[in-house]
């Protein structure tokens, strides 16, 4: 597997088939389980840009048309199945979680650049809110060694989602499950009591800069992983821009996962969540 | 397919990218070698380079049409310098000619930026780029015909190479705009460009995109460009490269019947970056429709 | 919803049909009395009536688009004298007011056609179309300012009728069109008329229409419309009636955040003839987006 | 059931749902069996508007938009039962051919004009051609007393279409099934040993020209189901046009049955088949 220099692992050229070997539920998620024979196995953090390979379209207001970026869930090292955690919020995400064992999809991936390894030694702290958990999981199948994922949910059916990931420590805003409040307030306990830690985070806008601010504050290192609306995913439309401390950066080709320290902000505009 | 010649460039087939849809560095980094082992398009052309450096429009700059794609990306470009220092060098290894798209807010600008082109032998065209619906002058010079006039009775004289006028959609009348760059010079004409369009967010109704408004691409727009082309075709002597929502070889096909000699592929390359080969590959199959006889294109005219 | 005053006009619903997708007298015959009961729209417009009778142009008339249509109908009607004799009475009938769409060839055609309906009480406005796609006149006189503030100053002092302007949006400046028309005395204007489009046929690579070049409308132009008309609306005080891919609720409410009075819904009933009070029902239920805040249009200007 | 003066079956104003309660493959053809508690019973020659009422489009050239005209093949009259007989040609066909026992149709109809009764008492000679057959399997079972049935099929496959019909006489241009040859050839015999006959033709432009002309050369009445574009199919958008005599008429209100006395071709452009 091609590992370029700046540590992403490079996609094959063009869009290529892959199938939907098996869908599964769980709460409000969907699990897209795909083989895709012909790609490399992705770094964490890592994304793919998907469409089903027939009919994409048709949905509300004559949606979907473009492919939508998906982290990648889980990445067996001895397969060559790649899973996918959906959450039905529109017409492309509605079309793919529809999709039933055989469909074809029509792939572009991995693209980005995922989560590098912690510094100096430091305990990964996992925090993750709604969907945002997926690469989360990827990443706590490469790290091995103890992880603390710290997972947020809306209720209890979007918590069945945390059974995806090891030994979670879990908030629901309705306390249905877990700590009753915001995951970022596990954060916090976490945070005092442990020093040598390093932050991965993924979720919505808000609880994305809660966290920025949090370790900004404690001078802990922290390496988020951000959406934005994406038409191409590889660098070809510009349409993709975060703002960081040196300006505009294609989220595509320079993210998903970007140092919190290069962001002014985490609240991406737009990003749709 | 056999070579074809565009105005003294030979290319391997009339596939080539539309401006400002493919970045062929970016893609380097994302998908390695490959890219150039099997790049898509017979020749590369770059995104609008303006004399200064660009941040481009506030996010977001995207908003998904029916069958398209609105875009307000604001020209973002490292400016004439940063072009020359950095991308230049990268694009002149590409395995194609290059086409080197400008634009400037005033004839000065674009006098400046044609000179700057003139003699590097990495570049084999120049394309002006008079029409981003983005930014107000590109606007307003391509559609009035003497504007264009003027711009390319400046800048006609300080090059050898080829000058292509990208030409916008939103004109009352733009054969006529093609016809005055033909008279001023002008080696080929290039369109459509996107066509102005707006989208509201959902909650909130204030203008999506951070531009206000956008420009529309894709199979969305595939009739109205078809019919530009068309009457441009007829319009002007000079190839025509055809443009709009090209995503399969049979659009392609359907463009050069209606009189493009060269087709460009914009966003159907973000739904596959590889959409390029297969399209040229797609067209080299098909069996063309016949160029429009004599009597269809009499059907046309008064 | 409450009634609204469009024009002196009082309006069940902003929900209105766009001339030339709905014939009342046809979908009777169809539909029956039911019609009249679930009548869809709050007035109805009349497809545009020439002073001599139109077969209209020849088949193919239809090409489907991505979510969109291509029409090159060619404005068939039994010209004025036939309107008068038999579809009017007929029209008068309808449950809501009527607005008579009417084009001519000339000023002086104009001038007779709103004569003719200037004393009718039937009548409750006029729709001047001046922007025909399919007929040479109607793209040149709708897209130039002159033009129409010339047509309009001579036809305004014929009728105390309101007179709406529909616009063509095949223009460079469409809202330079609006305020030539306002400035003479229009009291409304429409848009978007179908954009300029053309389809070659699969096989033989002819044009597919018969009237060669055809007019997009659908879902495929709504960001198009959308953009037209909240420049237009920043132009002029005068209503607007904005139209352009309209299929829900939700984009009638988003014409009326950038400016629109009234919704006119083309395409869609032809996908549900009832289309129409759907609409109605979903823009009365829907939370409508604000109308854009003072800051948002003038982040427009300039 | 509420007929109009002009003798068509008026529809429901406005599309309704109906749904697929079976799916029957005939051949080259699909048979769907839809359910329309809503809709009067049509009359033979009269057509519906369908498109499938969730995710309609997405297919080549991102179509269908519109919705398709089908004429119906059969409405048992002690049901509430419509079938329509498809054929794959396009988009639309391919994705209405797909469709499940259970999916939702939105339609609008019946439409348009249908077959008249045999003029004084003459013998229906029903003379179809491809799936043109469909108008003239309702109109069989309608008109009850003898009918003779020649139907014309491109091959074996699609002469399987032949048995939705009581006691055809068929004709297959690679003589797979029945004569080999015309349909129309078949049509030529009936005329030469029968005279007090009306034709009622249903097919592809070249087969109802050719039974134009043979039966205005033998002074024999004919009724033509034709077809042609259509965008709305109840008389709104103007686009379905066919020259007759008295000029142009649009067929989805004037016909698509239209006798053949007032067409100077029965070769209408764009119909697409
Ligand atoms: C790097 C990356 C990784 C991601 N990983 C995952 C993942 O693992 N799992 C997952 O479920 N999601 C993931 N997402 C988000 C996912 O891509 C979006 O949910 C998806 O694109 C939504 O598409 P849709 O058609 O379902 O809904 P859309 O309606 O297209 O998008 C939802 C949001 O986009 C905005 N929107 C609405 N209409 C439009 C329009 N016409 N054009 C543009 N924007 C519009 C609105 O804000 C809306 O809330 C990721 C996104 C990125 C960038
Ligand atoms: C009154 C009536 C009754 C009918 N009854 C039946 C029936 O019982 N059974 C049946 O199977 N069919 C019937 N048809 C025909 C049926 O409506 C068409 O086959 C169907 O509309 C094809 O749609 P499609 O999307 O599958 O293919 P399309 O590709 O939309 O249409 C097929 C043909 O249309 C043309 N075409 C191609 N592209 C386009 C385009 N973009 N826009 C417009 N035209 C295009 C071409 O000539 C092509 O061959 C009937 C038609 C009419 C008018
Ligand atoms: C995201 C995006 C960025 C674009 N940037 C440029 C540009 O920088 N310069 C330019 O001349 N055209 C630009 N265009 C217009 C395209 O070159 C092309 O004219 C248009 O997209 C129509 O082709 P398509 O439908 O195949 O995309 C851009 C289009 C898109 C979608
Ligand atoms: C089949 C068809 C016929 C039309 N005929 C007319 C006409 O006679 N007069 C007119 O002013 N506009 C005519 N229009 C334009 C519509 O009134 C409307 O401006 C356009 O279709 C955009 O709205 P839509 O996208 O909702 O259809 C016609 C449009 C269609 C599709
Ligand atoms: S999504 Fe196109 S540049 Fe990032
Ligand atoms: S299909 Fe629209 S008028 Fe006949």
């Amino acid at each position: 597997m091609s590992v370029a220099v700046d540590g992403r692992v490079q996609a094959p050229f063009g869009a290529r088939e892959a199938r939907v070997v098996a869908r599964e539920r769980h709460g409000a998620y969907t699990v897209l389980r795909c083989a895709d024979p012909a790609g490399p196995r992705p770094q964490a953090g890592q994304f793919y840009m998907l469409r089903a390979a027939e009919r994409w379209g048709g949905g509300a207001d004559e949606r979907p048309y473009l492919p939508r970026a998906f982290s990648v869930l889980r990445a067996p090292a001895e397969s060559d199945e790649l899973l996918f955690l959906v959450e039905d919020v529109g017409p492309g995400t509605e079309q793919l979680c529809a999709l039933h064992e055989g469909a074809r999809l029509a792939i572009v991936g991995p693209l980005g650049v995922g989560f590098a390894a912690p510094r100096d030694g430091r305990t990964a702290l996992l925090v993750g809110g709604g969907v945002g958990i997926a690469p989360l999981a990827l990443w706590q199948d490469q790290l091995g060694e103890d992880t603390v994922p710290l997972l947020g949910f809306r209720d209890g059916d979007h918590a069945a989602g945390a059974a995806l990931l090891a030994e979670p420590k879990i908030a629901t805003d309705d306390g249905s499950a877990g700590h009753r409040g915001l995951v970022t307030e596990l954060l916090v306990r976490e945070l005092d009591e442990r020093s040598h830690v390093e932050v991965y985070a993924c979720g919505p806008p808000p609880m994305l800069e809660a966290v920025r601010a949090l370790c900004a504050e404690r001078a802990v290192p922290a390496q988020l992983a951000l959406e934005s609306g994406m038409a191409c995913g590889y660098g070809a439309c510009f349409g993709c821009v975060v703002q960081t401390t040196g300006g505009y950066v294609r989220l595509c080709v320079d993210g998903p996962v970007i140092d919190a320290a290069l962001l002014p902000t985490a609240l991406t505009p737009g990003a749709g969540h | 397919m056999t070579p074809i010649d565009f105005c003294g460039i030979e290319l391997a087939h009339p596939i080539i990218n539309a401006s400002g849809t493919f970045d062929a560095v970016a893609a380097r980094r994302a998908f390695g070698d490959e890219l150039l082992a099997r790049f898509p398009f017979a020749a590369f052309v770059s995104k609008t380079v303006t004399l200064a450096p660009r941040q481009g429009n506030p996010a977001p700059r995207l908003w998904e049409l029916p069958a398209g794609l609105m875009n307000s990306i604001g020209l973002p470009n490292k400016g004439l310098e940063g072009y020359l220092a950095h991308d230049l060098p990268e694009l002149a290894r590409l395995p194609v000619p290059l086409i080197v798209n400008v634009m400037g807010f005033s004839r000065e600008e674009v006098t400046r930026l044609v000179s700057a082109f003139a003699q590097r032998d990495e570049v084999a065209a120049l394309e002006l780029n008079v029409s981003c619906p983005n930014v107000e002058t590109g606007l307003v010079m391509g559609a009035d015909p003497d504007e264009v006039a003027r711009l390319l009775s400046v800048v006609r004289p300080l090059t050898g190479k080829p000058l292509i006028v990208k030409l916008t959609p939103n004109a009352s009348d733009v054969p006529a705009v093609a016809m005055a760059a033909e008279r001023e010079g002008a080696n080929a004409v290039a369109l459509i460009n996107t066509i102005r369009g707006m989208a509201l967010h959902p909650r909130t109704g204030a203008p999506w995109l951070g531009g206000t408004t956008g420009g529309v691409s894709g199979p969305a727009v595939r009739a109205i460009a078809l019919a530009q082309v068309r009457s441009v075709s007829e319009a002007v002597a000079i190839p025509v490269i055809g443009m709009g929502g090209v995503s399969h070889g049979r659009h392609a096909a359907e463009l050069i019947a209606a009189g493009a000699s060269l087709v460009a592929v914009g966003t159907e390359s973000f739904r596959d970056p590889a959409a390029g080969a297969r399209i040229a590959a797609e067209l080299g199959a098909a069996a063309r429709p016949p160029r429009l006889s004599g009597q269809d294109i009499l059907s046309l005219r008064g």
